[in-house]
């Protein structure tokens, strides 16, 4: 789970990372409150969970509070990489010295969160790796001895930090540290971390990945979950317990496993490419699916005016391919889809399954016996419809 | 000898008394594997299919000398369960949870490297050695034995892949399967090394996924320190970046674990990698 | 550093530990109007820093508010192993079923937080612990990793806790491990925890002791310092950073290190004790201690009237004892004591240091070359003072 | 070959640019000891009388190659500084400091033994071997090489002994400092194995003290597997019970630790213990 610049902010200031002094606004003339409120030069940030919103006009400076005003309307509502701006945060200008990146990620490699950091920060870090990775100093935590106080010493003195600036450093940091971890986070990032003119260091920025996985002890962050850019779609599938990403292909496919559901929208691609036809979306109906959890997402792929033909893959192991198939055959009963139908049914009683199937005689529902077999299948029955 | 487990594997469950591990710890039973007893806090004292239940692993693992543990505990009491089976002497320990926390999992790893103790998972469908024994949800009609090692971080993908290859008169050694979560126990390059030192294991098949950077690793391995044929299947070339695909772990992220790179660089380190997990066989042959 | 009974149990209670809803009286008026608030049978517990309080009178029971006002007039004020009891902590009785022990302390040989508990309590227990040792279960923390849940799991079970009680003693367990750990507790006891007639666990009585060298991070713990049983001697020194500790005997003795200390106290006793002579303290004046200091030390040796004579052991290492030989005579002319001293000075400049004391010609000082002659010397002077 | 520390023993100092890290630091150059640089976080760059001073342990480690290091920072520095000096790969890591907490030690303990360091002390003066370096604080007027290994809990006490052999014209092989707190890194019994297995030791004395019972595992350890012989002498027997005796660790607590138990137990072990530290080195003539 994502979290907004300002809420990721906020939630540094907790650890006691300094932030700058803003507040967000959803109207524009609230946004002309807060910098009339900060005085000065103000910022005007859009809040949407994109990269690149810099580029789309999302971040203005405003010297005064008509300025402030004039580009709060501006943003709030603009569209940034289909997100619609419904907040913009006001922050005061800050006199930016130096910038500083500053991230602390799990390393799946190692096991182990990973601190990345470097006096080249405000530039995208992908960026910045790719060209200077030198310039990235890079320390594991031991996960569980927690950060240690030489630690902070040695990056501070390894990434070239100002000496005026260590104890500081030290305390953003550790700040940061116990942030990620009390707050199960897969990422926590401050970028730029800025010195300021009067040598005072200031998160200026900061992006928050909270683990999903960890969402049931964190009941505060789950809160804050801003479900505005996801799409309706997926939004119902989580709430029925279903994993569905929604795709802009053709094919619309339920299989039980995600590695298996994945090679399924591969197999779809790799035969229909050449035509244009590719997956419409990834689904994992999960191991013991019910006939109702059938339904809910065979209702689910089909709210997608896209699909033209729906692919069932079940490689039945523990689930028995005969139980599926008295699912399918009750969600299409209620579900009633007009799209064409591939199922494929193997492993445990595979023969079974594709019995009942074949036995309720609905026209627009074809057998497979192969993955290979239902994927071409699919791919002709949406070509068929031109 | 197999790779983890054979027939000599004695068999602890952790939560037996639970619906799925009472479920699969039959399975197992009945696939021939010596389970020789389960562990659920508060049900010390009663008995499963003939075998005693603990209270603690401690306990169990003095009374029966097992050798090897399967979690089926739900995500928020797994960690504890992995820690304990660790603690209590067990030197394989098997994870099949899902939706644990990588924070929870980065401790256990840590905790476990220092007890000396393996694990696989979580979030995985456990390990078989057909005709020998099975820990874990691996169903026994997907594979006959043989001497292909299939290593793999998807559940169902393994059995389509397994039974395509059993179709084809091609058994296997041992199935592991290391799962689909950012952070685990073991991974390619550990199934890979086990593999080639496998006397019983001439092939290797390698099904792989998006996300993360294991294949690559596993790449250099295989071009480095690999004398056995590897074939292999990479699934997600058809998923978007940023988008996390089911699987924890299954997410393209900052340019890094696309299918492609994946797949170009086991191609340069020499494996013969499918576009269709039903040709596996025929690369295997 | 010991807290009281009710400063430990109101600890715990911080920590979610369930503990009597009682309250401290520091007069009979004020234990009357709690017992009467409490309703019911109360119990009325004196609050001093030494075991045996009940054997001594410093507990009792009573049925209703003028009991109890009856019986902390007798307990406010009592003498008990040489504590005044300043105040009582008045409880609401507890229909207890079954005692049980339980305690976190530091393993020393191990070098790991030790879990003792037993369901056995309520009574001392190194007396348990001489007499069934097999009823105790011990079990050791990683000082690193942590209280693990399987560890209270592990402890419930062995020590023949009952099923319905394990998870609410394992939250005790965790609430205890927790409070031992963030308050750095060289001991945190509770006995009895009480299984109550409703089977819930209630900590009836309770025992922390904190780590001295962590108290300069525990503030809240620090003020809860209670000196009253302090003796007056070994304030002043513990406030002029010397380490102090009244004995019984004549020979006053300034050493400087703990080991040598204990060793010169020791000597005193092997030469002196068959004519009833021994050491009236322990000090240790560290390493590089000023005139200032050696003046403040013999000032509070004097200040016990015990003391017949005062023997100075210095060996000299890194400091010189030419340099302590003027500090002692600075100490002693501002001082003036009238009781003969013995002076061995040995190590590091230990000629020079003797001739200076030597040159100030002072009647009551003598000098001595090797401990055993500086013991034997001071047992003398005392013997000669009759 | 003395123990622990020789001529060839590389050291660095943390805290050199302290009073008492700088003092001590000159003292054991003095000694010949081969001190190679000193760390100060924030003074990297700086020299310290011809020697180099860094900001980490690590640059220390990397541009010196040191094997040992002395701590002398102050108590709430301490534990990092340790915990510094064995992740930069230092193997004897020899602490002076006073007054660490309790809790912070069996962190730190457990640390240094993840990663394979040994720890003297805290609150020790720290090991010599006479003739060869020093690393503490040990005056090098109370000892002359020879052929008694010294293990003892305390400081002065220790330069007494040392002291009064010396007159008797007995030599020390290595002095170690264990320190007088309750949990230390190098035990009374690991220090024996080492003197054990020294060629250059022929015979060891033990200064014990009150509180814990680190004395009677030695005891145990003489009993069984020394073929040294041992003098002893445990300062405290005219100390109370329940009073901590200056040293944190020096406390007669719950009837155990006490004088007597502990010289009973070495006198069982073989031991010769000494009423009077002064006689010690008539026990080992």
């Amino acid at each position: 789970m994502k979290l907004h610049e300002y809420q990721s902010k906020f939630l540094f200031a907790d650890y006691g990372i300094p932030i700058p002094r803003g507040k967000v606004a959803t109207s524009a003339d609230e946004a002309r409150a807060i910098a009339e409120e900060l005085g000065g030069i103000v910022v005007i940030k859009a809040q949407v969970q994109v990269g690149g919103r810099g580029k789309a006009g999302g971040v203005k400076v405003a010297r005064d509070a008509d300025e402030a005003q004039h580009h709060a309307e501006r943003i709030l509502g603009m569209n940034i990489k289909g997100l619609t701006v419904e907040r913009v945060l006001v922050d005061p200008g800050a006199d930016i010295v130096q910038e500083i990146y500053l991230a602390i990620t799990n390393d799946r490699g190692a096991g182990k969160p990973l601190i990345m950091t470097s006096m080249e920060g405000g530039m995208d870090i992908e960026e910045l790796n790719r060209e200077r990775p030198e310039a990235i100093i890079r320390e594991h935590i031991d996960p569980i001895m927690g950060l240690k106080d030489f630690q902070m010493t040695y990056i501070a003195s390894a990434m070239g930090m100002p000496r005026a600036q260590w104890r500081s450093f030290g305390k953003v940091l550790k700040g940061l540290y116990n942030c990620y971890r009390a707050s199960d986070a897969e990422l926590a990032e401050i970028n730029p971390l800025a010195i300021t003119g009067d040598g005072e260091l200031l998160a200026v920025d900061g992006k928050v990945i909270i683990d999903d996985n960890a969402l049931f002890r964190q009941p505060a962050l789950t809160e804050q979950r801003d479900s505005s850019g996801e799409p309706e779609s997926e939004r119902q599938a989580r709430e029925a317990g279903i994993t569905y990403i929604k795709l802009d292909g053709q094919i619309g496919c339920m299989v039980n496993g995600a590695g298996l559901a994945m090679t399924t929208m591969d197999m779809t691609k790799l035969y229909g490419d050449a035509d244009g036809i590719g997956p419409a979306n990834f689904l994992d109906i999960g191991g013991g699916a019910s006939p109702e959890q059938v339904a809910a997402a065979l209702r689910i792929i089909l709210s997608d005016s896209n699909v033209k033909c729906v692919l069932f893959n079940i490689f039945g192991g523990i689930t028995r391919c005969d139980e599926v198939a008295h699912g399918i055959l009750t969600a299409y009963n209620e579900v009633k889809p007009s799209v064409p139908m591939v199922i494929r049914l193997q492993g445990t009683n595979a023969v079974e399954g594709s019995k009942i199937i074949n036995e309720a005689r609905i026209p627009n529902i074809a057998g497979a016996d192969t993955l290979t077999e239902a994927a071409k299948r699919a791919v002709a029955a949406v070509k068929e419809q031109g | 000898m197999s790779i983890l487990i054979d027939k000599t594997a004695r068999v602890l469950v952790q939560g037996i008394t639970g619906r799925q591990g009472g479920f699969h710890a039959k399975l197992m039973m009945e696939y021939g594997t010596d389970v020789v007893g389960g562990v659920t806090p508060g049900k010390g004292g009663e008995w499963f299919e003939g075998t005693p239940v603990f209270d603690t692993m401690r306990m169990a693992v003095e009374t029966t000398n097992a050798d090897v543990s399967l979690v089926t505990v739900p995500a928020r009491f797994a960690a504890d369960a992995i820690m304990e089976a660790a603690d209590a002497g067990i030197k394989l320990v098997i994870c099949l949870t899902e939706h644990i926390p990588v924070s929870d999992m980065m401790k256990v790893i840590a905790f476990c490297r220092r007890h000396g103790a393996r694990l696989i998972g979580p979030n995985c469908p456990g390990v078989m050695t057909p005709g020998q024994a099975k820990v874990g949800i691996i169903p026994a009609m997907v594979a006959t034995a043989g001497n292909v090692g299939v290593v793999s971080k998807s559940g169902t993908l393994t059995y389509e892949v397994g039974f395509a290859m059993k179709n084809q008169g091609i058994g296997i050694s041992t199935i592991v399967g290391i799962g689909g979560d950012p952070v685990i126990g073991t991974t390619f390059v550990d199934v890979l090394e086990m593999f080639e030192n496998d006397p019983e294991t001439e092939k290797v098949a390698l099904l792989g996924e998006i996300g993360g950077s294991a294949e690559i690793v596993a790449a250099d391995y295989i071009k480095n320190a690999m004398t056995k044929p590897v074939a292999a299947f990479i699934a997600g070339r058809s998923a978007p970046a940023g988008k996390r695909m089911g699987h924890a772990g299954a997410i393209v992220d900052g340019g890094e674990g696309s299918a492609e790179e994946k797949i170009l660089a086991l191609e340069a380190a020499g494996a013969r990698v499918a576009a269709n997990p039903e040709e596996i066989p025929n690369l295997l042959a």
